[in-house]
Parts: C-alpha cells; structure tokens; sequence
C-alpha cells in the first residue's frame, strides 16, 4: 500500500509546478492552465487525506472546488476575450493598468 | 387580542415608514390616507386598551432584550397602567384630531407627505415614551419626540426663522437633558436596573437617609435624583428658565402647536415627574422646588401673555402658564390634579391653538390680534368653539379647566405651608389667565376688522376637515372634566371623583373628603376668573381705549413685559455671545485651526508621503503580485519552521 | 493503491503538467493537461472517489478545457508570437517555486492524520460512492451547496456580461 | 477478485489473492475481457460497415433512387470495396498543419465514441465493464469525442476546418448540458447510475421502459443525441454545402475513414444508451430463444432507422437556431422534467 505521504509529495509538487507556471508565463490564457493545475494537487490532497481518514469531508471540498473552478473558468477566460478585445495583447505584462 | 397594545405604536410607525419611504414619489398628496387610518386604528386599540386597564388589567412585560452589556441590562417592554390609560386617551385623541385637522390645514403644501411622515412619527415616539416600563426607553422616547418637535418646528426651513427656532429648541432642550441623563445614569447607580417595577418598588428603602458629598456639601441621593430629573422635565415642558424655546416654536405649523407643543409633547416633564413619584415624595426639598417653579412659571408667563400680540405667542404663553400649574401640583405631592389638569388642559389648548390656526387660515397667515376683530360672523363654528376653550381655561363653573384647577388650587391650600405661598401665586396667575384669554378672544371676534377691506373679503370659514376637530375637541373641553368633580359637588350628586379614584393605584390612595374650605377656595378662584373676563370686556369691548391708556400709563411695565422680562437678551448676553467670542477667537484658531487640522492633515500628510515611496512596488503587472505574495508565504512558513521549536510545536 | 501504478500515476502527472506548462503552443499545453486530468482521475478511482473521478472529466476534461481551447480559437492564439514565453523574471518565479517544494516537503513529514471518520471504504463500497456522496451533500451540505449554486449563476451572467459585445 | 481491484489495489482482499492461484486467476479474467473487447469490437465493426450501406440505401429509396447497385447483389459488398479504396489512397497531410495533433485528432474521436459502448449491458451479465457509474462514464466519454473534431478542425491549419471545429466545440458543450440533465430523471427513477440497475428498474413499468413516464427526458434525449453525433439537421461542423466537409476536410485516406468510422460508432453508441436508458435494454415483451440480444439489435436498428429517415427529410438547422434550441428549449425541458419527475415521485411514496 502507499502511504499518506507519496500523495502528499505529489500534490506538493504538482501545487508547485502550477506556482511555477503562474509565476514566469507571459500568456494570461497559461496562467489559467496554471491556476486549473494548482487546484488540481488541492483536490487530489483532499481526496487522499479523506481516503486515509474514512471521511468524506474532502470528497465535499472537491465538488466545491470544482465548482469553484468551473466558475473561475468562465470568468476568467470572459475577462481575457475582453482584455484581449481592448487591448490586443494576450501577455500580462503588457497589462500594466492596474496600478496608482 | 391579548397583544393588541402593540399595535398602538406599531401602526404609526407603519404610517411613517410608508409615508417616508413611498411619500416623495408615489403618495405625494394621498399621504393623509395613509398616516390617519394608521393613527385611527392605534386610537381604536388605545380605546380597548384603556377599557381593559380599567377592568383591572395592567399589562407590564418585556418583549426584547435591547442591551446586554456586563451587569446592565435593557430590554424594549411596555407598561400600561391607569397613568399610561390617561395619557392615551390624550396622545391618541389629540393625535387623531390633529391629523384630520391637518389634511385641511396643509392641503396643497409641497411638504404635505413629510408633515404626515413627521406626525406619523412624532406620535409613534410618544406613546413609546408614555408606554416605556423603563427609563432608558422612556429617554429614548423624549430624544425622539424632541427630534419631531425640530423636525417639525423647521418644517418650513426655508424660512430662516422658523430652521432657527427648530435650532433653538434642540439646543435649549439639551440642557435640561444633561440633567435628565445624568438622572437616568444615578438611577441605574443607585438600584442596578432602569426598570420602573424595582426601581420604584425599592426607592423608599435604598434611598432613605442616602446622601452623596456633592461640592462639598452632603446632598440627600433622593434630593439630587429628583433634582436631575426635574432639569429634564424643566427643558422639555418650557419652565423657567428653560421656556425659551417654546414662544418661537409656533414658527411651526398650527397643528404641530396643538399637538405637540400644547397637548402632548410639553406634557411629558409633568408625565415623567407623575411617574416617578415615588423618588419625588421621598425629597420635601425637590418637592418644594418643582411646586414653586412650577408657580413662579405659572405667574410669569401669564404677565408676559397680557400684552403680546402674536395670536400664537399668547397661547403659547398660556401654555408654559398652565404647565407651570401642573408642576405646581405635582410640588403639593397632588399629582393626580395635575395629571387631571394634563387631561383637560389637553382638550382646551389644543383646541385654542387649532382655533388660532383656523382664524389665520382665514386671514392668510395674519397672526396679529391687533389686525383682526369682529371675526365672529365670518367663522361661527371657530368662534363657539374658541369661546368654550376661553372659558374652559379661565376656570368658569362647568367647563373642564374649573375642575382641574379648582382641585390644583384647593390641593395647594390644603397641603399648608409653603402650599399657602403657591395657591397665592397660583390664584393671581389664574386671574391673569382669565384676562389674557378673553383679552385674545374679544380682540380677534368681537368689535370691528381692523385689517383692511381686502383682507376682511377674504374672510371665511374654515373647511369640513378643520371644523369637524374643532367641534370635538370643543365638546372635550366643555365636557371632559366631569369625570374628576370636586368632592363637594360629587358628593351632592351621589358620584365620587372618578378620575381620582381610577389613578389611585398609580399614586397612592389619597383620601377625599368634603372639606368646608373648600367651597371657600373654589368660590375665590371663581370670583377671580370671572373678575379677570370683566376687566378684559371692559377693556377691549365697552371701553377699546382703555388698554392704550394703561399702556402709556405704566410704560415701563409695558415695555418688560413686552420684551419677555429680557430673558432672551439675557441668555444672549450670558451664553450665546460668549460661546460665540470663544468659537471665532479660541477654538477656530487655536485648538481647531492649529492643534486638530494639524493632526488631521499631517496624518494623510504622512501616509501620502510613505504612499509615494511604496507605490513604486506597485507595478501593475500581475505576476509580480503573485510573486510578492508567493515570497511572502516562503517566508512566514521559513519563519515557522525556524521558530518551531520555541512556538513549542 | 498499487505502489507500481502509484508511481507510473505519479510520474506521468508530474511529466506532463511541466510539459503543459513550459509548451510554447497553448493548445498543445492544453492537451497534455488533459491526459494529466485522466490520469488524475484513475488516481481518485484508485482512492475510492469513483464519482469524483467522473465528475473530473466531465467538468474539466470535458468542459473547463473545452472552454480554454475555446477561448484560444477564438482569439486566435497560434502561437506565442510575442518573443519568450517567460517573463524576464521567470528566475525568481522558479526559485520561489522551488523554495516553497522544500519548504512544504520538509513539513510534510509533521503530516499526522487525525481522528478517523464512518466512511471505510467498505461502507462506500456496500453502498456506492455517488448514493453516498448525495446523501451527505444533500443533508449537512445543502446550504455550501444552495451557495455553490449561487456562485455558479453569478458566473454566468458576469461571463455573458464580461464577453457579450455591445451591439445587438 | 476483480482485476480492476487487484490491478488498483482498492481491495483489501490483495493478500488474500496468493501464489499460482492468483495468478492463474488474473490470467483468466484478463483473457474473458480480452475475449469480450474482441468479440463487441467485432460486432461493432460490422455493423458500422454494413450501417453505411444501410443508409444509403435507405435515403436512395427515400428519394426514389436505388443507391449503390454495382458490387454484390444490390451494391451489398460496397463498403468493402470502399474500405479498401480509403486503405490504399494517398494520405495527405497539409504542410502547415499542426502534426502531433493532426495525427491523434482522429484516434480521439474513434477512441471515445467507441469507449462508452463498453459499459452498455448487451444482455443480462454480458458487458465488458459493470461500473457503478455507468451513466457518468458514458456522458464523460462522449464529451470528450468533441475533442477529437475541435484537434482536427485546430490541426488542420484551414479556415473551413477551423469554423467546423469551432462550431462543433461549441455545439457539444452546449448540447453536452441537455443529455445530461435529460438522463437525470432517468437516473431518479432508477435510483441508480449503473446500467444494468437501469434496465431491471424499467421492467416494473409500462412495456417495461421509462420512454413513457420519462417521454420528456427521452424526446430531449433523442435531440441532443442527434445533435452529439453531429448528424442532421445538427450536422453544421461538417456541413458539406458551406465548409466544405468542416473539420475533415484536410483529412484523407485512413485518417479521413477513422472520422467516417467514429461518426457511425457514435450513432450505435448514442442508440444504444437510449435504448438502455429509456428502452429496456436487452429485454423484450417475450423470450426470443437462441439470441439472446435479439431485442437489443431489433430496437438497436429501429434507432438507426430514426436517424437515417431523420436525416432523408429534416433540413439543416441555422446556427444561432441551435444554440436557441439547445439553450432556451431543450434545457428548460430537460430541468422542467427533473423537477416533475421529483414530485411525482415524492407524490407516489407519500
């Protein structure tokens, strides 16, 4: 059997490989992928500590998470078609608005 | 229908939160329709109500527990006892008439919605007042009917007088306050509750040879609470020296003058003083006071009434005369005769000030007595119904004032000592009062129109919606006494002072006996009521140039009088002027200008110039957000780790 | 679970999301992320949460993704054809993300499980993991869920708000 | 011991499993699945070859022709002869086209549509994998065949391609949310997701299918269904009179019959959930001896019959009609069903 701590490892790094992705690319549209990739390890960590505690407290966080991200999905990518409407530029940093 | 009280402060606050809310857009006009079933159908569950209180059943519950704090403890109840029966019958009575009186009065003004609002709201303070089982309710009632009176005696702020006077009765009102909440605040000291049913319960037992070091000297607790209450009362039933404001609250519309600064509102000193009698008999001294300012006041009002000419003025002082006659009452330890005098004064006055409204809407806002005359075949039903209302409040056998005041006067005699002092006092204030008020009356409806032809076309009667008041109210004040007759004449018509025996719970059982003197006393105050009308009708009918004749005799006391004793000037000179000199030379330069915009700019000032240097971070690109905060977690969980050990994890 | 399958599971998860994410293509990113997603769902199938795993393709292999490629189509993404594909500062990045794996693996081996709830897998197995999971999410979850409900109709009209164009 | 648990190790019967017994045990299911993927994928192959020819005979006579007449006896052995005209023609691949994608574009598509006949129960206890969640896994299945037409229309680096794709994407994620809500009230009224839990609740019902108490869901079902498998009148992504065939049209050769494949296998496949869903399953009003799944292929080609006489006579749908449909009909439907399918039900137990 594996134990807890292989799948915490993985989603640690998974989480991180999404941190990783969020932080260096230009395109808005891979930080998307990156974010959907970091709640992606969240999820599998929940799954995995409620399989080792008999709970299903985590299987409910990851139908809200998925719930969650769904929504995030549609906003975020509504966001970007208008960004990219106004601006012409699929690069964050290119978006330098928002700032005093 | 055992909560049907509820209702009775419900439903007005109903009508004030419609009015207030729809009023601007969507009522507008109808707004009468609203406020006056909402206010008809509180007086309805009043009238059961008061028929239940006097089939014995007192209602006292708490319903919210409105402040939890420590050991202190406030919750929203109601009390209704005899006392509170009384003062519905008033509130909701007066109330009523007053908004059918006003759909009249204030047709076709453009604030017609926010009046009905306002009165909506005004009653719906004051029956929270008058029904309050403890005292910070009751305080919350006074500031919110305090709050209606600004409202209301500003109602046409555009008019720099009438925004002013509002100023002025708030800012007056807050003197007597002061002493009110510190009252309130050494009752919850002493007894360690605000509610009336212990406090009033325990008063003679926690207070009883209780003194405090105040200054200096040994004060009696009982004394200084009474004292503190009273300054309260003071302010808000306009006693000297606080009756300032009342004169120059008649920049209100008419009907708010007879509602609240007649009838209702400036009743509540002589309401809050009845219902705390248990604290106010326990102090001789506070008694002592309360009698005499509420005599002197009674005197001094009168004199100044003699000679005003602002229809409204003299009525107003006629107010402050008569509440000073309540407090007198209430100074004997009679305070079932000054509650009585409450109940008819109620009827009479609101009646004299909806009268007076009557007469100016006809005289399209003439207010000068001076200017008017002979008005008695233009407006019969005013006339009649004035004419009751000036007999009523002269004492005239079989009117309601007689009786209350005849039993305020007999009290006063009868208590001995310094009560012989306030009879004496009381009865030259009642002669007084029977001149003035049939000075008032000959003036406006007997003789000729001194106002000119156009202004005498113009003249007519008043609408259905302001007569139909008018008849009411004048029937009350021909009628409403008959339910407290003297002993003397209750006992030759088999009936005893109902009205007394149905307060006696509240104020204790005071025996009532047909005394010989009292025939006497009633017979004096008789002679001097009618004494009083007969040199008015010499002055002002049979001979009209005696009054310019005793003004340039006596021109000094003509001119003081004239000019309120200076009181106004006074109180300029003392308070206003100096608080003025302090704000321009002290606090506007120095504490203001220096010392708190000195804070209050070098503090932006400051966050401005820390700002400038931090907003380079700030540099609109979004990863580098996530970066700053990426890092930041690095760092809280390295410095987790480094100080596991001693975090003892 | 198998440690084998475990390990080719974990593998393959890692392998392919640091394929999607350093892809200079969108659409080929998107695609590796979608065989991640596969076998990220096996690995919940192995964890029991058999429902969970069909919700998992069905919601992000078959919709979140579509919706990115979506989205790509529709702006027409080709390629990054503004120069790199990293911003310049992608060393702090990754060596931010990298400090944080140490950190948090260091911690992960304070990891204690904590008190043990009803649900063995025997009791989900006897009586399915979706009767199960609707029965909880419908009696002690039904007010998160009413919220997540909420949430996903204010997504939708910001969605059609946000993108929707001004003629029509 | 099932493999699946074995192979997964969520059992906790893995030790239990020991030694040459085991082992032999493995090897004998691994064999039956092996032997049952063989056997349905054969049928399977079948019946798409000979489906083709079906339907063009059927439209021909529809419209008063006789359709392919030349190989065999009534043009029978035409799809053979075009099986091995698509296997030895050209394969050509446009010179911008995005290769990796291009390639497996079309094994997507196959892949999935032929993935979700697995769980379909053929008769009482035959069916490759008895999964509980059957019905998810179908409806996971087939929105992922949207991926395989959006790769190829995104590969294919044309304008017609790419407007197919992006028609087709759309049209399936909208369509996706009707087919699943319109499976709900089937999934009520069973009290389950597993198929074969599905067929056996449906014979306590009229004719022993829920086509009738859930006459709402099935009509939705059947519209997003055609609208799923991209057949008329929802066919825009590959519309042959405006984009030139959509997203295949690069395509050719093998690839190009993998596509045409894919299509035939999704309309079995879709046919044969609606048949498990709504129409009994295997089951029938009496006992055929000797074929056991007679009834299933009975009603399996009525269904295709649906679709080749809808496809004869219904004209093409707009695009902005579609989505109309899909969204401000078909979805309300579907919902409206659910709710009254919970009330009735609550109704019944009370």
């Amino acid at each position: 059997m594996v134990p807890v701590q292989w799948y915490v490892w993985l989603g640690l790094a998974l989480f991180m490989v999404g941190v990783f992705g969020f932080l260096t690319r230009r395109s808005i549209i891979m930080m998307f992928l990156s974010i959907e990739i970091m709640l992606n390890a969240v999820n599998l960590l929940f799954v995995a500590f409620a399989h080792f505690l008999n709970d299903l407290r985590g299987h409910m966080m990851v139908i809200f998470i998925i719930t969650v991200a769904a929504a995030e999905a549609a906003m975020g990518l509504a966001i970007l078609v208008s960004v990219v409407r106004n601006r012409l530029s699929a690069h964050v940093d290119e978006i330098k608005q928002m700032k005093g | 229908m055992d909560h049907l009280y509820l209702l009775i402060p419900a439903l007005p606050l109903l009508g004030f939160i419609i009015n207030i809310t729809l009023g601007r857009g969507l009522i507008k006009d109808k707004a009468h329709l609203v406020a006056i079933p909402a206010v008809f159908l509180s007086w309805a569950a009043a009238m059961y109500t008061v028929a239940q209180v006097a089939g014995g059943t007192i209602v006292s519950r708490d319903f919210y527990t409105w402040i939890v704090s420590g050991g202190f403890s406030v919750s929203a109840g109601f009390l209704i006892d005899q006392l509170t029966a009384v003062m519905l019958v008033v509130v909701t009575t007066v109330s009523l008439l007053v908004h059918i009186y006003s759909t009249g009065y204030m047709r076709g003004d453009k604030g017609f919605y926010r009046f009905f609002a306002y009165l909506n709201l005004f009653t719906f303070s004051m029956l929270m007042l008058i029904m309050s089982n403890n005292f910070l309710q009751l305080y919350f009632g006074w500031e919110a009917v305090g709050l209606c009176s600004y409202f209301l005696i500003g109602f046409w702020y555009e008019k720099k007088s009438a925004a002013d006077a509002g100023k002025k009765a708030f800012i007056v009102n807050r003197f007597g306050d002061f002493g009110f909440g510190l009252g309130v605040f050494m009752i919850f000291l002493t007894f360690g509750t605000l509610h009336y049913g212990p406090v009033f319960q325990s008063a003679p037992g926690v207070l009883a040879g209780k003194t405090v070091m105040l200054f200096g000297q040994s004060v009696p607790l009982a004394t200084l609470i009474s004292l503190l209450l009273f300054c309260g009362a003071v302010g808000k039933s306009a006693q000297l020296p606080l009756h300032v404001w009342l004169p120059d609250a008649m920049e209100g519309p008419t009907p708010v003058s007879a509602l609240i600064h007649a009838a209702t509102m400036v009743t509540a000193g002589v309401f809050m003083v009845a219902r705390c009698n248990p604290i106010f008999s326990l102090s001789p001294l506070a008694m002592a006071v309360v009698g005499l300012t509420g005599a002197v006041t009674a005197l001094f009002a009168a004199t100044i009434a003699l000679v005003q000419n602002d229809i409204k003025r003299i009525i107003a002082y006629s107010t402050i005369s008569q509440l000073g006659y309540m407090f007198l009452a209430c100074g004997v330890g009679a305070y079932g005769a000054g509650i009585f005098h409450l109940y008819t004064h109620a009827f009479f006055k609101a009646l004299l000030f909806l009268g007076a409204g009557s007469v100016m809407h006809s005289m399209q806002g003439e207010l000068d007595v001076q200017k008017m005359g002979g008005l008695k075949k233009y407006m019969p039903v005013t006339y009649w119904t004035f004419l009751a209302a000036s007999l009523s409040i002269s004492g005239i056998p079989g009117f309601a004032g007689f009786f209350s005041k005849d039993e305020i006067l007999w009290k006063a005699y009868s208590a001995g000592g310094i009560g012989t002092l306030l009879w004496v006092l009381g009865t030259l204030a009642a002669l007084l009062t029977a001149f003035y008020s049939f000075r008032l009356f000959f003036l406006a409806f007997h003789g000729k129109f001194r106002g000119g032809h156009e202004l005498e076309h113009h003249l007519h009667e008043s609408p259905k919606s302001m007569t139909m008041p008018l008849t009411i109210l004048g029937m009350g004040a021909v009628a409403a006494g008959w339910v407290g007759l003297p002993p003397f004449i209750g006992n030759a018509l088999g009936v005893s002072n109902t009205f007394g025996a149905f307060l006696a719970p509240v104020f204790g059982n005071i025996t009532e006996s047909a005394a010989s003197g009292e025939i006497m006393i009633t017979g004096i105050s008789v002679a001097v009521a009618l004494l009083g009308i007969l040199i008015a009708a010499y002055m002002y009918v049979w001979k009209p140039g005696a009054a310019t004749a005793l003004k340039e005799k006596l021109p000094a006391v003509h001119k003081v009088l004239w000019n309120k004793y200076y009181v106004d000037e006074l109180y300029n000179f003392i308070i206003v002027k100096p608080a003025f000199w302090t704000a321009r030379n002290f606090i506007a330069g120095t504490s203001d200008g220096k010392v708190i915009e000195g804070v209050v700019n070098g503090v932006p000032r400051a966050i401005d110039s820390f700002g400038r240097k931090l907003r380079k971070l700030q540099t609109g690109m979004l990863q580098d957000y996530a970066a700053i905060m990426a890092f930041c977690i690095f760092a809280f969980i390295a410095a987790a780790l480094v100080f596991w050990k001693t975090m003892g994890g | 679970m198998n440690p084998i399958v475990f390990g080719y599971l974990a593998a393959a998860i890692l392998l392919l999301s640091l394929l999607a994410v350093t892809n200079k293509n969108p659409v080929h990113a998107i695609l590796l992320v979608i065989v991640m997603f596969f076998h990220m769902a096996v690995m919940y199938i192995g964890l029991g949460a058999e429902f969970l795993a069909a919700v998992q393709v069905i919601v992000y292999a078959g919709a979140i993704l579509v919706l990115f490629l979506f989205v790509v189509f529709v702006l027409n993404i080709r390629e990054e054809t503004g120069g790199e594909r990293f911003s310049s500062v992608w060393p702090f990045g990754l060596s931010i993300a990298t400090g944080l794996l140490l950190l948090a693996v260091i911690l992960s081996g304070k990891v204690r499980l904590g008190a043990m709830g009803p649900y063995t897998p025997q009791v989900i197995a006897a009586e399915t993991h979706t009767k199960i999971l609707g029965r909880v999410l419908y009696t002690d979850y039904i007010l998160p869920f009413e919220i997540s409900s909420l949430i996903l109709l204010v997504a939708v009209v910001g969605a059609i708000t946000l993108a929707g164009r001004e003629d029509r | 011991m099932n493999l699946f648990d074995l192979w997964m190790g969520t059992s906790q019967g893995i030790q239990g499993a020991s030694g040459a017994a085991g082992a032999a045990g493995i090897a004998l299911q691994l064999a039956i699945i092996i032997i049952k993927v063989a056997v349905i994928v054969g049928v399977l192959m079948v019946h798409v070859t000979w489906a083709t020819y079906f339907e063009r005979k059927t439209i021909g006579h529809m419209q008063v022709r006789l359709g392919p007449m030349r190989v065999g006896p009534h043009g029978f052995l035409q799809p053979i002869a075009d099986f091995i005209k698509l296997f030895f023609k050209e394969d050509v691949i446009p010179a911008s086209a995005d290769k990796p994608v291009f390639f497996v574009a079309p094994v997507i598509s196959i892949f999935a549509t032929m993935s979700a006949v697995a769980v379909i129960p053929i008769f009482s206890g035959f069916e490759i994998a008895d999964i509980n969640i059957g019905l998810l896994y179908i409806l996971a299945m087939s929105s992922l065949s949207a991926y395989g037409v959006i790769m190829a229309g995104w590969a294919s680096n044309s304008k017609y391609s790419f407007l197919g794709g992006l028609r087709s994407s759309a049209q399936v994620i909208s369509y996706e949310v009707a087919m699943g809500l319109s499976l709900v009230g089937v999934m009520m009224m069973a009290g389950s997701l597993n198929l074969t839990e599905i067929v056996k609740a449906q014979q306590k019902y009229p004719l022993g299918i829920f086509a009738i108490p859930q006459i709402l869901g099935f009509f939705v079902f059947m519209v997003s269904a055609f609208a799923e498998t991209n057949r008329t009148p929802f066919d825009l992504p590959e519309a042959e009179s405006e984009l030139v065939a959509g997203y295949f049209t690069e395509y050719s050769g093998m690839r190009f019959a993998l596509f045409y494949v894919a299509e035939y296998i999704g309309m079995i496949g879709m046919s044969l959930v609606a048949i498990t869903c709504f129409l009994g399953g295997w089951t029938g009003p009496f006992h055929i001896p000797y074929v056991p799944f007679a009834w299933l292929l009975i009603k399996l080609y009525l269904m295709i019959f649906l679709f080749y006489w809808v496809r004869a006579t219904v004209p093409r749908y707009r695009y902005d009609q579609l989505m109309k449909l899909g969204w401000k009909f078909l979805i309300p439907l579907a919902l409206f069903n659910i709710v009254l399918t919970g009330a009735v039900k609550l109704l019944v137990k009370a």
